[in-house]
């Protein structure tokens, strides 16, 4: 049994990101602008992009010695939620998990290299599964040795962002064990990437064939350090696909909210039917718990390799994240009525962002599994 | 029509079994639509057009109609069986659902000898695409407030007013149009009246919405000043409410009049465990897994119970403490249930579960996606669950109304 | 995969046992019968007990020529619905099920010398758990062959109406295998019999200690015929307390129904309001798809070993049953409000009902974690 | 006060913990209550007394309240910290809950000094037990609807009516009791007034009503002719509106006043898994169980969020969509939440949960089956769980009123 360790802790200092992130989200994403960006190839926005860079949220968890404000991997949950609210994706994740896992698995000249270009705003990505099982024990993906180089062979599938990225995560296995190879844009063919049609229209990924790239030594990360930033990697995804479903959920919710108080059937007010009215507030207590988990695995979090604590944290946040936002998108589209059918109505938004939102690094029983086997036993 | 022979019905089913294996489409290499709801392109109609023609030329279809309209005067259970079969063969819809199950069984029923010669053999050979006006976009489940104008002028009524999930509107050549022809009388309803009406006079703008699924499929009707002839309207003016019922009775299938045909494509647990079957979690067959296999029995029983409420019915003696329930909650049951299975349908499949339609990657082509998708056309259009609730809360168990 | 064969057969003489039985039970068991035989220690009626025998209910299931009416196992669904909905209580159920063990294991001379007698109403039960686990794989329970004796040891648990039986069918394991030991009354001491405190007071239990009782040879039934009775009879066993929760569950929405029509708060009947109603519809349909399963268990059950369309339907029902009931209860006693918290409210009766119907035969879990089984593999 | 140091909280803690540790009493052979609501025999009386009267005689209650009605005046922390012992160690509760945490903090706060002298310290040694008579049979939800009638005669109100759940009703020397003195004035709420009324004059009948458990803890208390002295009004006539919504704020702990003292045993996950954790399934250990693990782990979780919802609420960056959404749906969630864990508790047990409070064999001597059907009180108390949600849903979201 864990302890009931329940802090959240949430300085001034994050308090001011949040709003400052909850503006600019708003500003820059309203829902016309995010559907402007569907049907586009990298789906989103380049000037957006560069404001972000400019205002520092891609160093904002990379120390100050590479380019970073130093604030800690927490501060980029409110980041993230404001980002799930307004529905703004760009390559953000991506490239803030990448340069997570240089962070925990690099050698120092990796860090150097890498870190304070990420910082600027190079685009960075992470390949890491080989088929559709995020509980897959090991990666197919081989790299060997040869001289002084190194060479993979496999195709990552859903690879997030992988059209616009300079750079690439790619989980191999090397000798046996598992290591993280750096792979820049300019060593693939184009013909290397095969963009995937994803159910959540402002998402954007890739199959990526790494088949017989080659790289020297010092591109690949490996040893303890690796294996422990790999499983860190998938629960700081996890934890920012979460915070990002709570905001995405906290906006369903205001589109539903919205509906039903001004949608008239039979001569009533829709939302004074307790049929809908107590789903809705389900809504609202899913997403008020998702936020919960959120925001306490948000204090846990440090630098260092993730504690058990941590680890509990991140993985009730993309359970309790996911149970949160199905149940929001599904429910957005029936409460609408017909209008709730058309691709017109904003609630097909947050549906097809659930529906990618369970998927994410797991879903909510895959995180439930390990959960009992760190509760329980 | 005499008594038929269990003999002479099972060589049928066996010669409709084989004509199917023979006649099943192969890929068209697009994704055929679940319901005709879905029809959406140009290409998938005709497609189902031609398959339609073909199943109505090989007898299969309207099967119990007149043969003077296209039908082969046989008992319907031969229908049912051509119906079971095709669905056995999981071969595409009979698309033409309107004309079909609706206006089809309402002319034959109390349609004039010209409107039988005019429309029947039309809807069976899928000449004639159908369309139905009932909804309207500002009271969508209150069918009885229609407010789309008909006012006679001439030999003409002139029709103004918006009608909305108006499927293959777009396409069709005939609506079922369910209009105000009197704002005088003492119930909303005595002022409504019936037409089957031409979509192709001027005045009539049938615009394809998008659904949520990125499809199309349905239309939202706008009619300006639309000149409709007055001997379109079927029965008297201010009837309209009492045949709109009428029709919304067809539906059942060929012993309530429809023409028959596959309507919707079969979309069971025992294709969604097929297509599970390759599936890992944690490295193991996800079929291996306890908790999905606990989820799937118990939507397994939730099926079976659903099927066997069928069978429960014809049992007066075992229906007797409510005896309308079965019959009144199956529409939430089963859309629920399908909802419910659907989503986990897409759930359970891993990171294949975030693709969609149009991936070469996503499962049975996004099947499962879409079909979770569309299933909300059944818990929200005929009434949504929330009101089917009621009407069970109500008149089963006679609870209060709201 | 099963085949779907969902026949529902329903004979007019079925008809006729289900409408008298109805009757019966509601003739003499109305809920001021009921209370009032909750203190008791038998917990039933001696003279209506007689009656049941009289009607011929005890051997229902039996062959003809053991004085039954050879209607078949299907037959006693009705009545054990009708007994569910008057919450009759009686020995009855364990009284049939083990004369089915007796008619599926014995051999001609055990049948010929119990079976009449229990058609004509002697007393009889199960002992079959020796802890709280249905799923046990096998009886700590044995049998010892000495001379021309055999030797119980071992203490069965939850033995149905133990106080009033006659005789006890004892699962006992005999040189490794599962055998059936027939045991009467005056084999056992008074102190070999402890009443336990059964959540459901209209039901009755004890533990009974077995140990040093000693039958001969020809009242123990061994071998597969005995192997397969026993799985029939908890499979059977199932069935019956589902059929008996179906009634009950049907009880049980009606005593809601009438609340709900009649109770007002802030001015309106509660029924009027969506947060009762449709919870109140999912009793029904619930229910509904218990008794479903319940007819179509009937349905395929017959003399023989039951086959495996026979348990899935049984499994199903006692799944299903279990489900609703432990909901009508539950939802029963919350929308009575205050009212419902009160013994003297009778949404309590099935709330206990309920909580003891889940655990006998194995719960819904259990159920379906052996139809996977079934229907996966 | 002073602030305190961190070191001196903690010396306290130890303190308290150390005497805690030696005074838990021993299992008295009987089921202790998990709320005062239970307090259903003398014999169960009679032992709590005796607690909680040890409890104050060693300074843990009461502890904020000033010394000269019985407490110590030090800052409510350290009540809190002796609670959070309290709980931690499992001893039994401090029964007197109408008085430590309504009567007695409304008392210090508006009452005379007279009262203060009258009542205070006997709230605290558990001599005075006190019970509540606001609900009334026959509109449980709207208090403000209440009909029992206190009309003035000369020096006593003569009270006429019924209220009920008034929990320990029969053990109780004094009842804070919500009447009618008025029927005029423009809103139901003005005719109220608030008593601190003796349950010892004639007229005054507490039945005891049984529980569904069939224990019992609440009366239903009728009041013939009951002639309540009329010094024992408080505040004026016609406030007893107010009064009462300002008893119902003390709940929340010794920081809102209350006297503190542990309310509730606690019945948590970590205890409910210790207890599974001897029990079998299918011959194997029930926690190894995967469906088992996977919905214990959701109760941990939502255990977990209602837990972290308190401490989120200090933050207002976190709270800006919809400010007293944490606040106002504990209730619900909490309440909610334990039906649940403690139903699944229930069947968790295999055969042994049927058994019942009474059996020797029965796990932790019946304490999840009562607590299951104990816990209907917090669902249905207070408000239901169903006017729970309408609160957040109109208070909160802002949706329409019913």
């Amino acid at each position: 049994m864990a302890k009931a360790n329940n802090v959240i802790t949430f300085s001034d200092e994050q308090a001011m990101v949040l709003q400052s992130a909850r503006d600019f989200c708003a500003d820059k994403s309203p829902v016309t602008a995010v559907r402007a960006l569907l049907p586009g190839n990298t789906g989103y926005s380049d000037d957006v992009w560069q404001e972000m860079v400019a205002l520092g949220w891609l160093g904002i968890a990379l120390p100050e010695q590479y380019g970073g404000s130093g604030l800690g991997f927490g501060s980029v949950v409110p980041l993230a939620e404001s980002m799930g609210r307004g529905l703004l994706s760009t390559p953000f994740f991506s490239t803030t998990l990448a340069a997570q896992a240089i962070l925990r698995a690099g050698e120092s000249q990796q860090k150097d290299t890498w870190l304070p270009r990420l910082a600027e705003g190079t685009t960075a990505t992470l390949a890491l599964l080989d088929n559709e099982d995020w509980g897959a024990p090991d990666t197919t993906c081989t790299a060997t040795v040869a001289g002084s180089e190194i060479t993979l062979q496999g195709t990552k599938w859903y690879v997030p962002d992988a059209a616009v990225a300079q750079l690439f995560v790619v989980h191999a296995s090397l000798d046996g064990e598992s290591a993280l190879v750096l792979v820049e844009r300019a060593q693939l063919a184009d013909s290397a990437l095969q963009s995937q049609t994803l159910i959540d229209e402002t998402k954007r990924a890739c199959k990526v064939d790494f088949s017989g790239v080659s790289v020297s030594a010092d591109a690949v990360m490996r040893g303890p350090l690796a294996a422990s930033a790999l499983r860190d990697i998938h629960l700081l995804g996890a934890l920012l696909v979460a915070a990002e479903a709570a905001g995405s959920a906290a906006a369903c919710l205001d589109v539903v909210v919205d509906y039903l108080k001004t949608r008239k059937q039979f001569g009533r007010l829709i939302g004074s039917y307790q049929g809908l009215k107590h789903p809705t507030v389900e809504i609202l207590t899913a997403m008020d718990s998702a936020r919960c988990h959120v925001y306490h695995a948000a204090s846990v979090i440090g630098d260092e390799a993730l504690s058990e604590d941590a680890e509990v944290a991140c993985r009730m946040s993309k359970a309790q994240a996911t149970d949160a936002i199905t149940f929001a998108g599904d429910r957005a589209i029936q409460f609408h009525g017909g209008m709730g059918f058309t691709y017109e109505c904003d609630a097909q938004l947050y549906m097809r962002r659930a529906q990618w939102v369970q998927q994410q690094f797991g879903d909510a029983y895959h995180h439930r599994k390990r959960l009992a086997a760190l509760l329980l036993d | 029509m005499s008594e038929v022979s269990e003999q002479e019905l099972g060589e049928f089913r066996a010669e409709v079994s084989a004509w199917m294996k023979d006649n099943k489409p192969a890929d068209p290499g697009f994704l055929l639509p679940q319901t005709f709801m879905e029809v959406g392109s140009e290409q998938v109609l005709e497609f189902l057009r031609e398959w339609q023609h073909k199943i109505w030329s090989a007898g299969y279809l309207g099967m119990a109609w007149p043969k003077e309209y296209g039908g082969q005067a046989v008992a319907p259970i031969y229908q049912r069986i051509a119906d079971q079969e095709m669905k056995r063969h999981a071969v595409p819809i009979c698309f033409n659902v309107i004309g079909l199950s609706w206006t089809g069984p309402l002319i034959n029923d109390i349609g004039t000898e010209a409107e039988k010669q005019k429309y029947l053999k039309g809807i069976l050979n899928a000449e004639d695409v159908w369309c139905q006006g009932f909804s309207e976009p500002d009271h969508g489940s209150d069918l009885g407030n229609a407010q789309c104008r008909a006012v006679r002028d001439g030999d003409d009524y002139v029709v103004n007013g918006t009608k909305i999930w108006t499927t293959m509107g777009n396409y069709a050549k005939y609506m079922i149009l369910l209009a105000r022809t009197s704002t005088q009388g003492a119930r909303k309803y005595d002022g409504l009246s019936f037409f089957l009406a031409p979509m192709d006079v001027a005045g009539i703008d049938p615009r394809p919405i998008q659904k949520m699924t990125g499809e199309y499929g349905f239309c939202e009707t706008f009619f300006t000043d639309a000149r409709i002839p007055a001997d379109c309207i079927m029965g008297e003016e201010g009837q309209g409410w009492r045949i709109a019922m009428q029709t919304l009775q067809y539906e059942r299938g060929a012993e309530a009049g429809a023409a028959g045909g596959l309507m919707v494509v079969r979309t069971v647990m025992e294709d969604l465990i097929k297509d599970l079957r390759g599936l890992k979690r944690d490295g193991e067959p996800l079929l291996k897994d306890p908790l999905v296999r606990d989820r799937l029995v118990q939507l397994l029983m939730e099926e079976k119970a659903i099927s066997l409420g069928e069978r429960r019915q014809a049992h007066s003696a075992l229906n007797t403490d409510y005896p309308f329930s079965l019959a009144l909650s199956g529409k939430l049951r089963s859309s629920e249930f399908a909802r419910e299975m659907r989503q986990y349908a897409v759930a359970l499949q891993g990171a294949q579960g975030s693709l969609y339609v149009g991936d070469d990657d996503a499962i049975s082509g996004g099947f499962w996606q879409r079909a979770y998708f569309n299933n909300f056309a059944t818990t929200i259009g005929g009434g949504t669950s929330q009101v089917q609730a009621n009407i069970i809360g109500e008149r089963v168990l006679g609870l209060p109304k709201d």
